[in-house]
């Protein structure tokens, strides 16, 4: 897995969805550069050619005006109006509302706090554990409840976010105490953690690598250093860890029921 | 310095309003946006929270509340007729109706705080829930308000009511406005007892 | 409002409209208490409520506040307001219905 | 209050009010409109120079995190190295400062109040008292804010949108900074109200609405965005300090846990309720900073092209239609929010629909310039530096406010970069033509040309720097107010950008100190005016003498036509004058 390139524009993309936003992108500035070129090129010739000089009257008539405008503002309004139906609430509509499958996608829930992540996922069981606000504490952070038979097997992976390639992932986001915003930039993600909603969203990686979790919300004193990890494995290495962390909490009776593990 | 700017005791010819009167209906827009966010707020809070009582009668006074409703909109009759008294040229009977109009919204804040100290007693502070945060926001606004325009109307019953000697139009121009005034402030208490103590 | 030119006979008769005024006033407080001590389903309470209050709240516009015979430009003013003033009340409510939430 | 009233409408009575006032009633405590409008210029510069000195400790920090500011950095912190939490309350002041006391006071504050009523040919504004106090209350507001940098930790930290829960667990200087809030709104609806009564009431003879120069028409405009978008954020604040002082829960939800301890409130509140009361002000603020702005490059426009505005009508029309709408495209901000698809659909719609009359204001400007004799005055320079320049923020609002690019560029140095270029070399730059431009007007003489041409060319070309760089790294991915952003590798990556724009920033600061000397030195010493209409201006200002007196105009003035139109000798004719 060797390091991205970050560099002066768009970090790499690797998830699924972010190629058509980096599309829209593009197509945007390509569209911004020809109507700045065009105004500017317009604009320049006129500083030049219309300076004050002597034998040179202003046209205060305005008889050498010409038509083209109108065409170029109506122009505008139609290639906003297509940016907007043919791309962009398409694409906030996939983003949005086209969810996969629970069943089919790895579901994780991820709270902010600050200034840090914690990614909890569900277990063999695919059930989350109660959290309870009272349990809360330095080593429990969303306040887990371990007791409840859905919570057992919990995974809490602090400020690292493991995930398979190729397949989607679920995410349930929250915020503990202040708004914060977990920006994915590889991923073409970004969605504001509000503290009292349970906010989802979905992505789906295509390579592996190691990239970061960037908090694009100001959160406090300690914003720019809350900055998590997330990991894209192969399924093998993904399933490996996963069975390691669940080994590792339920001891060797991993496979066996849950009840008796207490 | 007043002497060159127009229009202060006559209408605008081609707006027909005068210029305080066109100044207190921009500032009487502008509250009506302030109150426009608080109704909006309680709105939402409403509609999200857990623990909004089912009627407001059951945490709140209503006969008090209908009583300062009687009060208000008696004060509003009573300013309106202080208005129409200077424009009969009755000096006498604009005070005596000013006069009730001042009484009136001081019995209005002596409820308020009657209302206000016996929810304190049984320990209901805006802290307690948002229905409380809204209760106490909003009417203490209106409470501002009203405190306001008692300050406003002591003082044209008293040391401004001398302007009635020597620019009577100009005088009269400016109970109308404070009659818009409060007049407004009344209209949001109609629209707060509804919403605050009867839903 | 044209009442800078208004003479005493027509002030007597404004002031008789402000009495008829105060009375339906008064009627109408008493039908919003009576309304809210039936204790109807939320959404007829709301609406009733509601209907009440914007009848008592017009005729105070129309008839303490002059509002049924204005100036254009008061209107034009107040038009404006009431546009801005349901955008600041209904768009708030509308976009946070929709945001979508597990819970 | 003088007795006589009723001889009001043709000033023969201009002897008293100006000259035998004492000192503090003519110089501190006035009610002439002009004196208000330089108090608020003056402090408005104050500000602004305090807010940029802000930028430019905190541009230290971004080339070079973590190294102590050289010379002054003792007097913030023990080791020189600006900390994180100073970081933040700098950001934050930063933004309130050149919003609310720097940007809105000089465009709104100053030019509206001092040309307005001579625009419209009124002796003063409408309730000059109302004036008065809107001027006090809005320098309390600042007090306040300044004196939150003193208290026990400083100042608000929570950035200028002030977002709840951050805002309301935050320290006091929060308090303070909502209390200076609260003035500031309450001056901003006290000098609306004034500008629009004097801009309607007080019209002279002959000045019909379709009359008034575009700066009115601007101003006009900007008083109903702040008298009728202001209120909201006042209610907001207001419920903010209840939740910090009161303990209510109107911005916070049920089940806080901050630090490790459940916060003692009941909860059941909404933070999103604040962005939406937040926003609605402040996206109509966005068009009341560069609205003033737009009419003042228009009349300079007219006046140095020596031909009639392009279009006037529709120009007006844009306007008005701008500020209309700019009141239901606020939740464009908040498209990350997790807005649904059809709420997020609405906005994105109207953020299109109000790109078209901006693109429409741009176009007749830019039509002004065809078959124009250009004179390259100062003003007219920063005026036309303002067009490209107001095109480059406008352009790249188009990223940001459709929802699917926005998911990368939300609250990235993109967003940074695309207001800057609005308010900074937009706005700012629309500011320092009308000082150039008016200044003969207020003193009687002119600011150097030389000195004036030096401001520019080191400001249009340092300006740049500063800002450009900002949509690469916004590109990059790079969040805003981010302490040190070299603790991301895609950060790290585009660290050097940093360094290009705080050198920048700084050149920037040096390109002031012409302008500030200029300003103060020409007061006395510059070239005197030849006239009272030394640039050919055709509205009612350049009928009053330089600088007009206590009341405006000494002998009655009349309006005969349009504001920009053309005498039979195919040369602009000022408004006043009657053709033979």
């Amino acid at each position: 897995m060797e390091q991205p390139h970050y560099g002066f524009w768009l970090p790499p993309n690797i998830s699924t969805h972010g190629a058509d936003i980096d599309n829209l992108i593009s197509t945007l500035h390509w569209f911004m550069a020809v109507l700045f070129i065009g105004w500017g090129i317009y604009l320049v010739y006129c500083l030049v050619k219309f300076r004050e000089r002597p034998g040179h009257e202003a046209d205060v008539e305005g008889k050498t005006h010409f038509v083209l405008p109108k065409y170029i503002e109506i122009g505008i309004i139609i290639v906003e109006a297509c940016l907007l139906i043919f791309f962009s609430a398409p694409i906030w509509a996939k983003v949005k509302k086209d969810f996969p499958k629970e069943s089919e996608a790895v579901v994780v829930k991820v709270t902010a706090e600050q200034f840090a992540w914690t990614i909890h996922y569900p277990g063999k069981d695919g059930k989350f554990g109660q959290l309870k606000t009272e349990l809360i504490d330095g080593t429990n952070p969303t306040g887990l409840d371990r007791e409840d038979p859905n919570g057992k097997d919990d995974i809490i992976s602090p400020n690292i976010l493991n995930i398979p390639v190729n397949k989607p992932i679920i995410v349930q986001l929250n915020a503990k105490d202040v708004i914060h915003n977990f920006f994915l930039p590889v991923m073409r993600v970004k969605q504001d953690a509000i503290p009292g909603m349970t906010i989802p969203l979905w992505f789906q990686a295509t390579q592996t690598g190691k990239f970061e979790i960037a908090c694009a919300q100001l959160c406090g004193v300690g914003h720019t250093q809350m900055r998590g990890f997330f990991n894209v494995m192969s399924q093998e290495e993904y399933d490996a860890w996963y069975n390691e962390e669940e080994k590792s909490l339920l001891g060797d009776t991993a496979t066996s029921p849950a009840g008796e593990t207490k | 310095m007043s002497a060159l700017i127009p229009y202060i005791d006559e209408p605008h010819p081609v707006t027909g309003v005068t210029n305080a009167k066109l100044g207190i209906w921009l500032f009487l827009a502008s509250e009506v946006m302030l109150f426009g966010a608080l109704f909006s707020t309680l709105i939402i809070m409403r509609s999200s929270a857990t623990d909004w009582p089912a009627h407001g009668s059951d945490v709140l006074n209503v006969p008090l509340a209908t009583l300062n409703t009687v009060f208000l909109i008696t004060s509003s009759v009573t300013i309106v007729l202080s208005w129409a008294a200077l424009k009969m040229k009755d000096l006498k009977k604009f005070k005596l109706n000013m006069g009730f109009t001042v009484l009136l919204s001081f019995g209005f804040l002596v409820i308020k705080y009657i209302e206000y100290t016996s929810k304190f007693h049984h320990g209901h502070f805006p802290s307690t829930s948002t229905f409380y945060a809204t209760y106490f926001t909003l009417t203490g606004l209106h409470g501002l308000h009203v405190i306001g325009g008692i300050v406003t109307n002591l003082y044209l019953l008293g040391p401004g009511s001398k302007m009635w000697n020597t620019e009577p139009e100009r005088f009269t121009g400016r109970i109308e406005c404070a009659g818009l005034y409060w007049h407004f402030v009344d209209l949001v208490w109609i629209f707060l007892f509804p919403a605050l103590y009867l839903l | 409002m044209g009442h800078g030119e208004m003479t005493v006979e027509e002030v007597k008769k404004h002031v008789k409209k402000y009495y008829v005024v105060f009375g339906a006033l008064l009627c109408l407080t008493i039908v919003t208490v009576g309304i809210s001590y039936l204790h109807l389903p939320i959404f007829q309470a709301i609406v009733l409520a509601m209907i009440v209050a914007s009848m008592k709240g017009g005729l105070v516009a129309a008839y303490f506040m002059h509002l049924i015979d204005e100036k254009k430009i008061i209107y034009s003013m107040l038009w404006l307001t009431l546009v801005l003033f349901a955008f600041c009340m209904l768009i708030p409510l509308f976009t946070l219905r929709g945001i979508q939430t597990y819970s | 209050m003088s007795h006589d009233t009723h001889n009001h409408a043709h000033g023969h009575n201009h002897s008293h009010g100006g000259h035998d006032l004492p000192f503090w009633r003519k110089y501190i405590f006035s009610t002439d409109h002009k004196v208000i409008g330089l108090q608020y210029g003056i402090t408005a510069v104050f500000f602004l120079l305090f807010g940029f000195g802000l930028m430019l400790l905190m541009r230290w920090q971004l080339a070079f995190p973590k190294q102590a500011i050289p010379l002054i950095g003792k007097l913030f912190t023990e080791d020189g190295i600006l900390s994180p939490e100073l970081y933040n309350q700098f950001g934050a002041m930063h933004g309130t400062i050149m919003v609310f006391l720097g940007v809105v006071p000089l465009a709104v504050g100053a030019f509206g109040n001092y040309l307005v009523p001579l625009q419209v040919g009124a002796h003063d504004m409408a309730f000059p008292k109302l004036n008065m106090m809107s001027y006090w209350v809005y320098f309390c507001g600042g007090v306040v804010m300044l004196a939150s940098f003193f208290s026990p930790n400083g100042a608000a930290a929570s950035g200028w949108t002030s977002y709840p829960p951050l805002s309301v667990v935050a320290d006091n200087g929060q308090s303070m900074w909502l209390i200076g809030m609260v003035f500031l709104i309450t001056s901003s609806l006290l000098g609306s109200v004034n500008t629009i009564v004097t801009a309607i009431q007080l019209r002279v003879k002959g000045l019909s609405f379709m009359r008034w120069p575009v700066l009115v028409w601007a101003q006009v405009t900007t008083a109903f965005l702040l008298l009728l978008a202001f209120p909201p954020l006042e209610a907001a604040g207001i419920m903010q300090l209840m939740d910090r002082l009161a303990g209510t829960s109107f911005f916070l939800p049920s089940g806080l846990v901050v630090s490790g301890e459940a916060l003692k409130v009941s909860g059941g509140g909404n933070p999103i309720l604040w962005q939406h009361l937040f926003w609605f002000l402040a996206h109509p603020e966005v068009y009341v900073l560069i609205l003033p702005a737009v009419g003042i490059v228009g009349e300079i426009i007219a006046v140095n092209t020596k031909k009639p505005l392009y279009g006037y009508k529709t120009l007006v029309y844009s306007m008005l239609f701008l500020g209309f709408m700019s009141f239901i495209v606020w939740a464009h901000h908040m498209f990350m929010t997790g807005m649904g698809v059809t709420m997020s659909t609405f906005f994105q719609a109207t953020t299109m629909i109000i790109s078209v009359p901006s693109v429409i204001i741009l176009t007749t400007y830019l039509l002004t310039l065809w078959g124009a004799s250009i004179r390259y005055t100062v003003p007219m320079l920063f005026a036309t530096a303002f067009l490209p320049m107001f095109a480059i923020g406008g352009l790249t609002g188009l990223p940001l406010g459709l929802t699917a690019s926005d998911i990368h560029l939300h609250d990235t140095y993109y967003v940074i970069g695309h207001f800057h270029y609005v308010v900074a070399p937009g706005t700012l730059f629309a500011l320092m033509a009308g000082v150039y431009f008016w200044y003969p007007k207020i003193t009687g003489r002119f600011m150097s040309e030389t000195l004036g041409k030096i401001h520019f060319w080191l400001s249009v070309t340092a300006i740049n720097g500063v800002f450009m760089p900002m949509f690469f790294m916004g590109m990059a991915g790079v969040s805003r107010r981010l302490y040190d952003q070299t603790v991301y590798a895609h950060g790290a990556a585009a660290q050097p950008l940093n360094v290009i724009m705080s050198v920048s920033a700084w050149i920037l600061a040096v390109a002031q100190l012409p302008f500030l000397y200029n300003m103060a030195v020409s007061w006395k010493w510059g070239k005197k005016a030849d006239s009272n209409n030394p640039w050919g201006g055709t509205t009612l200002e350049w009928a009053a003498s330089s600088p007009p007196p206590h009341e405006n105009f000494t002998t009655p003035v009349e309006v005969f036509r349009a504001p920009y139109e053309y005498s039979s000798t195919k040369k602009l004719l000022p408004q006043f004058v009657q053709e033979a």
